[in-house]
């Protein structure tokens, strides 16, 4: 073994591949972690000593153990290791490797995962593999996977007898596998014409399946991206729905909510994972006391002069950006996704949710929540609502509509902030973030009607899921369109949206 | 006394400016061209052709701010959306102009613009046909920015659709036509738009005298529009307009078809906005759908509020003086022009919520209003 | 409007084809009649604004509409002027206008003019340009911006000035005036109009004793030349200028009659003035 | 009154716009025209600065000609009238002799007319889509074949890529790069069926239903790549996207042409890791120029965190064969310095001589690099040689015939070949 990791340390990139096929002939299972760690990236080789080491970042601080043994090194400076570099090919072997080397490894998931990687690389010396542990194999789910390996083995089998090949195929009809379609797919150019309706026979059953995920996947697509809209607009639909405001500076908002995010991941570089806690409320506080501010300075100044407000909070946006720009610089920032919300649910293998959007999803749907519960259980939502809908009688109540417009104006702009922070998780950090949404915001409140929660909700979900629908026949740009010229004219008959204020109080 | 009444009632009070502005105008201009191309470039007096066309590109800006403020200073309509007119004014002038470069482009294509033709496109788009002629090209700069403005205003005034809602459609429609003419598929050279011009009517574009000649149409042009639009703005349209701002239910209940003179008004608007944005394109050399951005749009607002909405002379001292501000701050601080512009913008609303003019009519009206009360006993 | 009643509407034999009628045709009061109000129901949200509401104008009429409030008087005039759609009934003004299917404006231009709770005039212009935006002219687009004032108009326009009392304030702006002056303004920008039928809400509210008598001067004057519609809460006021009172209660038409009619009619006294005593009680 | 007053506000205004002319001529100016603020802030700030920096050692060296150079530092705000504008501005009003300025093409066309009017000089230092070619710019960033050929070609030979996926900002540079890949592809005998063409808005941020198209599009049996030229803001959520639907590099590698260091500076790179991008330059290329660069520009910005990237490398080699050149003439003179500049070479950062051709353009080589962890590029591949820039693709239609040549007796920008002609020049 050890001469043979001289040679890999020393080779040249090019050379790797062949060396890496010798160590996998020559051990056995003890060889993963080498593998694991080749496969990251992180294998360093120790020129002195001819030896390999991990290197790992354990609280910011370099740390090297010996791949095998798990024991730290501490003897080591970075001066005495050099990087064993991989490419996309080498990582693609690797994987491979990896995958044949589990096929026996103790847990069934893992064996499973093994299986379905190799569907695609199956050679003769894997399917004897296969055919070896299958009889023996006690897990359904496993024993399911290497059944269709060798069905598919059998299936692509010119040699064998069509009924068999036939057979083979009917078993492979019920996988959801891409591997599966592509030889299905061949398959249809075969020379037996009992093989090739069978394969066009199954491969059309597993359309209708396919399909059918597939309407799902985009309903998902849809109901993300309104979530995205619903977040980003729902703190406009306080500010400008409740108190009239036309807050062009909202976008602003959004993007103070992202920086904070990054400051936050700056602070706390070793604990991502649970920085977005640490984050919502900050993002909620900055945003909301910077709200707080601006209706303290500007817009209580300018009551009952709607259209000013959009004007004055224009000004606003263009101070804060550039404020930003200063303090941040005009590029983007690093925000990391935190690995609880990295990758994706994958429910079968054409169907699989990525779990950042499915959480941003929940996120939005609880921040809808508990926004309609506290303007409508605790008495700020009480003195809120009593404001919008008649200022003066509510003055002479005793309510301190100052205090009151302060504070809508804040949660107005600490919703946004939070928004920022799930937003952060998608897109870029920079000063120009929200911009791009606030366009989007206006019309998601506009359409869903002034003054109206639910209306928001709805509003949001409808041209999200419409966007996702029209995008495939239409592109995104021609999608983008459409459901604005759609929002135009729907305004057009009827000017206040999906759910209007009726009566003679909305007049 | 009926007569003088008569006269009061038509000639009042918001004419008083025209003369003076004409007057100014012309002459600056008039002393500007003469001066950029009689005297030599190394006299204390020259004006380089750099001032030349920054000053033409104000007065279109000019012509563009008196737009916005004929439909939201006087009919309280606040149109986030002007931008799109404009900027379809320029297309059809630079549409002109592309095929004023015949086969002079880049692949000598006689026909087809060059970025047609490393679209691989065959055959020109029937929308660019007769885009050659200049009399029909001039026709589709004030028709189409006011066809759009009549069917959008057609439908959105019929159906009561007013304040904030009707700024945010305005947006939105500006917001779509960006999109669309973002694309390379629309025909129109998509992010990069339409530019290299080589002539306007056979008179290249380069020469200082085609600048100054379309400086001094432009100055005549607005003087134009400014007259008219005063002269509108003061019969008595002028007034249901003023009524309809104020109160538009009660100018129904007295039998105006409110939503008929908005649209007349708005399309008018339109118009004199399409016709800024031909003339804009050939002075700066370049449109693209930038100008489409409701930022854009946004900021023609801004300078009316600056200079004072509800009266022309406002809307035009405020366009230039923004514009110069932008010019003058770019260049001095280009890290903080922005804080700059911003904190204006702030101030101005917050301070002169009738902009630079109406702070002078506070200071005259303050002077004169001892004067007004002995002459009214 | 749906397209099955304007087909219905070009098979009535009783009448020629709508588009070929004059947009302007003379009001037609045959049977003495000015305003039908048949079967009028709406409802805002469930609450029910007019329920079965009946009303005839006689054509010259001076007619008083009392009611608690929500009794649907004021509801009953944005029907009739058509700032509300209604859910069924039928309005026709004369004969031959049917105004369910007309805008404010036409609904304006027929001659029916009104005046508001809350009184509105162009806070931003003199009292003469309110006064000439009021004119019965030509009110399209064109003809308006080519128009000029005749000596006719600024006759007219005077002697209006002079009957409203505000011939000295003629350039004041009119959101100088004081709240009586308002009214007085719109009642002016009503006169100069020339209407054949005026609806009045709450016209004396903010005036002085005085205002108050001329007012109702003023309004007994225009009777019989012009129809008027006058709500009014104040029943000294109704009582001065009254011929026939129509009461109105949740919408329909309690009782009608002359005011001592009225109030010895017990269902009135039982739902409105008894409510009125109380309301006076409260204050 | 007021008559006097907007008098002399009008005049005011005038007379300060009239630019004194500068009084003496004992400075060498060079204007920036790079946006500080608006969208392309983010790109175009660190190219400001990088032409400051080597003003600033210029300056060190004794500056040129035995004067001193001073940089002229306009905003063009990413609003491309204004950089006409503010070009005519540098041209007339500073009097600059050279400007180093703009990213996109769109501000590059909008501020080719002025520089040709006033014969003017610019150096572009941004990759770019070719088709282009004028007497008073040089462009130091790289040609269509300087990129996205060499890219291809590795993805196609190295790792037996079959299947391409085209995705693209929608505007020029993107169309015209795509264009030209396409035809090389189906030259190179890929099926029709086997290019998938993708186009999005600036800025896309909701990559959802693209990536599962690609995903699906590469899961068909044939190893698939993306080839990007998906432009700045856009490309952080599309890896994010790409990272989270588990598309890992071995699958489904995306080698992009507007991904550098700067870019990779605001991403998270951890799921990134492997994707590629081709560049003529890359920070972690370990030569002693470079390290000499990288150790300036730290120390210059005072920030040992910035990165250095490719137009920072064309903006660097441009400058020193301006200075050169300038040296060279004797003169600042632009016609005598264009004529200088052919022919200059420059050692560029990652080894190897950079050469100003005929045609505008420089050679260089060619550098593909997999994105590790750290946000820098590990090289993987490079070209031979040098290879040099093509102003005109040989793979378009309407170019094919046309060549750049601005030395005698040709001097031409765009000069067909066959029918020995030059069209659309404006000088």
């Amino acid at each position: 073994m050890d001469p043979l990791l001289v040679e890999l340390g020393e080779a040249k990139m090019k050379d790797v591949e062949p060396i890496l096929v010798r160590i996998e002939a020559a051990s056995d299972d003890s060889v993963l972690p080498l593998f694991r760690t080749l496969l990251e990236g992180n294998l360093y080789y120790i020129e002195a000593e001819g030896q390999v080491v991990g290197q790992s970042d354990v609280n910011g601080e370099t740390v090297y153990k010996d791949v095998f043994t798990q024991q730290t090194r501490t003897d080591l400076q970075k001066g005495d290791v050099d990087k064993i570099r991989v490419n996309n090919k080498l990582r693609g072997y690797l994987r491979n490797a990896m995958a044949r080397i589990q096929l026996t490894a103790k847990s069934p998931s893992v064996r499973e995962n093994a299986v379905r990687e190799l569907l695609s690389k199956l050679d003769d010396d894997t399917v004897e593999v296969l055919e070896g542990l299958y009889p023996n194999e006690t897990n359904k789910k496993v024993k399911e996977a290497m059944g269709l390996a060798l069905a598919m083995n059998t299936a692509s089998q010119t040699g064998l007898a069509p009924s068999n090949r036939i057979a083979a195929i009917e078993k492979m009809s019920t996988s959801l596998e891409s591997d599966v379609r592509n030889l299905l797919t061949r398959l249809t150019r075969d020379d037996s014409a009992a093989v090739v309706s069978a394969a066009n026979a199954a491969l059309e059953k597993i359309a209708q399946r396919v399909n059918r995920f597939a309407f799902v996947d985009q309903l998902f697509f849809g109901l993300s991206l309104g979530s995205v809209l619903l977040l980003a607009s729902i703190g406009l639909a306080i500010t400008f729905g409740v108190m009239g405001v036309i807050n062009m500076a909202h976008g602003e908002m959004i993007m103070l909510g992202a920086y904070t995010t990054y400051v936050v991941q700056l602070i706390m570089p070793n604990y991502i994972d649970y920085s977005i806690w640490v984050a919502i409320p900050a993002a909620f506080l900055v945003s909301g006391l910077m709200g707080v501010l601006i209706e303290r300075l500007v817009i209580c100044r300018l009551h009952g002069r709607p259209l000013e407000t959009l004007l004055a909070t224009f000004g606003i946006s263009l101070i804060l950006q550039q404020l930003v720009r200063t303090i941040f610089s005009p590029l983007n920032r690093q925000v990391s996704t935190p690995s609880w919300m990295s990758g994706s649910w994958e429910i079968n293998p054409v169907l699989s949710l990525t779990l950042n959007r499915l959480y941003i999803l929940a996120f939005a749907l609880l921040v809808f929540i508990v926004l309609v519960i506290v303007l409508k259980k605790t008495s700020l939502g009480l003195n809120v609502r009593a404001v919008s809908q008649n200022r003066n009688m509510a003055k002479a109540m005793g309510v301190k509509t100052n205090w009151v417009d302060a504070m809508t104006f804040g949660l107005g702009s600490g919703i946004a902030g939070i928004a920022g922070v799930a937003l952060s998780q998608l897109t870029n950090v920079g000063p120009n973030l929200g911009q791009s949404y606030i366009i989007d915001s206006f019309m998601v409140v506009v359409f869903g009607g002034v003054g109206n929660l639910l209306g928001t909700l709805v509003a949001a979900f409808t041209l999200g899921i419409a966007t996702k629908f029209l995008e495939p026949t239409t592109g995104a740009v021609l999608a983008a369109i459409l459901v604005l010229v759609f929002i135009i004219l729907f305004i057009q008959k009827r000017p206040k949206g999906l759910f209007p204020q009726k009566g003679r109080a909305a007049e | 006394m009926k007569r003088l009444t008569a006269w009061f009632s038509e000639g009042r009070s918001t004419g008083k400016h025209t003369l003076p502005f004409v007057v100014i105008l012309l002459s600056v201009t008039i002393l500007a061209s003469a001066a950029n191309l009689l005297l030599p470039a190394d006299s204390v007096f020259y004006v380089s052709t750099y001032t030349i066309t920054l000053l033409g590109k104000y007065l279109c800006y000019a012509m563009l701010a008196l737009a916005v403020d004929i439909i939201w200073g006087y009919c309280g309509i606040l149109s986030l959306g002007h931008g799109a007119f404009f900027a379809l004014g320029g297309y059809a002038m630079g549409m002109y102009l592309m095929r004023q470069i015949g086969d002079r482009g880049v692949y000598g294509n006689p026909l087809l613009p060059d970025f047609m033709v490393f679209l691989d496109w065959k055959e020109l788009p029937w929308f660019w046909l007769g885009m050659d002629q200049f009399w029909f090209a001039m026709l589709m700069a004030v028709l189409v920015p006011g066809l759009l403005a009549f069917v959008f205003g057609w439908l959105a005034f019929r159906s009561r659709v007013t304040g904030v809602y009707l700024s945010i459609m305005t947006q939105a429609l500006t917001y779509a036509l960006l999109l669309a003419f973002f694309r390379n598929e629309m025909g129109f050279g998509g992010n990069n738009g339409l530019t290299d011009f080589k002539e306007i009517l056979g008179f290249s574009l380069q020469a200082d005298s085609t600048r100054v000649a379309l400086f001094l149409i432009t100055a005549i042009l607005l003087a134009v529009v400014f007259v008219v639009s005063q002269k509108i703005l003061s019969s008595r349209l002028g007034k249901v307009v003023l009524a309809i701002r104020d109160s538009e239910s009660r100018s129904r209940f007295i039998g105006y078809r409110t939503d008929r003179y908005k649209v007349w008004l708005f399309v008018y608007s339109a118009v004199i906005a399409g016709i800024a944005g031909a003339l804009y394109v050939p002075q700066v050399g370049i449109i693209n759908p930038g100008e489409f951005s409701p930022i854009n749009s946004i900021e023609m607002v801004i300078w009316v509020a600056v200079g004072g909405r509800g009266t022309l002379i406002g809307a035009v001292i405020g366009a230039l003086l923004v514009n110069y501000a932008k010019t003058r701050f770019t260049a001095i601080m280009p890290d903080a022009w922005l804080f700059a512009l911003g904190a204006m913008f702030v101030l101005v609303t917050l301070y002169l919520p009738k902009g630079l003019m109406g702070l002078y009519g506070q200071l005259k009206a303050k002077r004169n209003s001892v004067m007004n009360k002995e002459s009214q006993a | 409007m749906s397209t099955l009643d304007s087909t219905r509407e070009l098979f009535r034999r009783d009448q020629v084809w709508p588009f070929l009628a004059p947009a302007q045709a003379e009001v037609n009061v045959g049977n003495q009649m000015i305003l039908y109000v048949e079967d009028l129901n709406l409802s805002f949200d469930g609450f029910k604004a007019l329920n079965n509401l009946n009303l005839y104008i006689n054509d010259g009429e001076l007619r008083c509409l009392i009611g608690a409030n929500g009794a649907g008087k004021t509801t009953l005039m944005d029907v009739i002027t058509g700032k509300t759609q209604c859910d069924s009934g039928t309005v026709f003004f004369g004969q031959n206008h049917n105004l369910l299917n007309k805008d404010e404006a036409e609904i304006a231009q027929l001659g029916i003019g009104r005046k508001f709770q809350k009184p509105t005039v162009f806070e931003e212009q003199t009292v003469f340009d309110n006064l000439e935006l009021s004119l019965k002219t030509d009110k399209r687009v064109l003809p308006t911006l080519f128009s000029r004032l005749t000596p006719t108009q600024i006759d007219r326009i005077d002697e209006v000035l002079k009957t409203i009392g505000l011939a000295k304030h003629r350039f004041m702006l009119a959101g100088a005036l004081s709240h009586g002056q308002k009214q007085w303004l719109e009642i002016g920008m009503l006169l100069v109009a020339e209407p054949r039928l005026l609806l009045i809400d709450e016209p004396v509210a903010g005036m002085t004793a005085q205002e108050t008598e001329r007012t109702a001067e003023l309004l007994t004057s225009l009777a019989g030349e012009r129809t008027v519609i006058v709500v009014e809460h104040d029943m000294e006021f109704v009582r001065s200028i009254a011929r026939t009172v129509t009461v109105l209660h949740q919408g329909s038409v309690l009782a009608e009659g002359t005011m001592d009619q009225i109030q010895s009619n017990k269902d009135v006294i039982e739902v409105y003035l008894g409510e009125e005593a109380a309301a006076g009680e409260q204050a | 009154m007021k008559i006097k007053t907007l008098t002399s506000a009008i005049v005011l205004s005038g007379a300060t716009l009239i630019a004194l002319p500068s009084l003496a001529a004992d400075t060498i100016k060079v204007g920036v025209l790079h946006s500080l603020s608006g969208t392309m802030a983010i790109s175009e700030t660190t190219l400001k600065d990088t032409v400051l920096m080597m003003v600033d050692e210029q300056n060190k060296k004794g500056g040129l000609l035995g004067k001193k150079v001073e940089a002229v530092v306009v905003d063009p705000a990413s609003n491309w009238p204004l950089f006409a504008e503010k070009g005519r501005e540098l041209l007339t009003k500073d009097k600059v002799d050279v400007i180093f300025g703009s990213w996109t093409s769109v501000s590059r066309k909008s501020v080719l007319p002025v520089l040709e009017e006033l014969n003017g000089l610019m150096f572009y230092p941004v990759q770019y889509e070719g088709e282009e070619s004028s007497k008073n710019v040089f462009y130091t960033g790289a040609a269509p074949n300087q990129q996205a050929i060499p890219a291809v070609d590795y993805l196609m030979n190295d790792l037996g890529v079959e299947r391409f996926v085209l995705a693209g900002t929608d505007y020029v540079y993107p169309r015209t790069t795509n264009k030209i890949l396409e035809a090389y592809l189906k030259a190179k005998g890929v099926a029709a069926k086997d290019i998938m063409i993708n186009y999005t808005p600036f800025g896309h941020s909701d990559w959802q239903s693209i990536v599962s198209d690609i995903n699906k599009f590469g899961s068909e049996g044939m190893k698939t790549a993306v080839v990007s030229t998906i432009n700045g803001d856009a490309n952080v959520p599309f890896y994010k996207e790409l990272g989270n639907q588990g598309i890992s590099s071995e699958d489904i590698p995306v080698v992009a042409f507007s991904v550098g260091e700067e870019e990779l500076s605001g991403l998270d790179t951890k799921p990134l890791v492997g994707h590629l991008a081709a560049w003529n330059y890359f920070q972690s290329v370990e030569t002693p120029e470079n390290e000499a660069f990288i150790k300036a520009w730290h120390a210059y910005t005072k920030n040992s965190d910035r990165v250095t990237n490719d137009p920072m490398e064309a903006t660097y080699i441009g400058f020193k064969m301006w200075a050169n050149a300038v040296t060279k003439a004797g003169t600042t003179d632009v016609d005598a310095v264009e004529q200088a500049m052919i022919g200059q070479t420059t050692p560029n950062l990652t080894g190897g001589v950079a050469v100003m051709n005929k045609n505008h353009h420089l050679s260089k080589p060619v550098l593909i690099g997999e994105i590790q962890d750290n946000g820098q590029f590990e090289v993987v591949w490079e070209t031979d040689g040098v290879v040099a820039g093509d102003a005109w693709s040989d793979f378009l239609p309407g170019s094919k015939d046309l060549i750049s040549d601005w030395t005698a007796p040709i001097k031409c920008g765009n000069y067909n070949t066959k029918t020995k002609s030059c069209s659309g020049q404006n000088y």
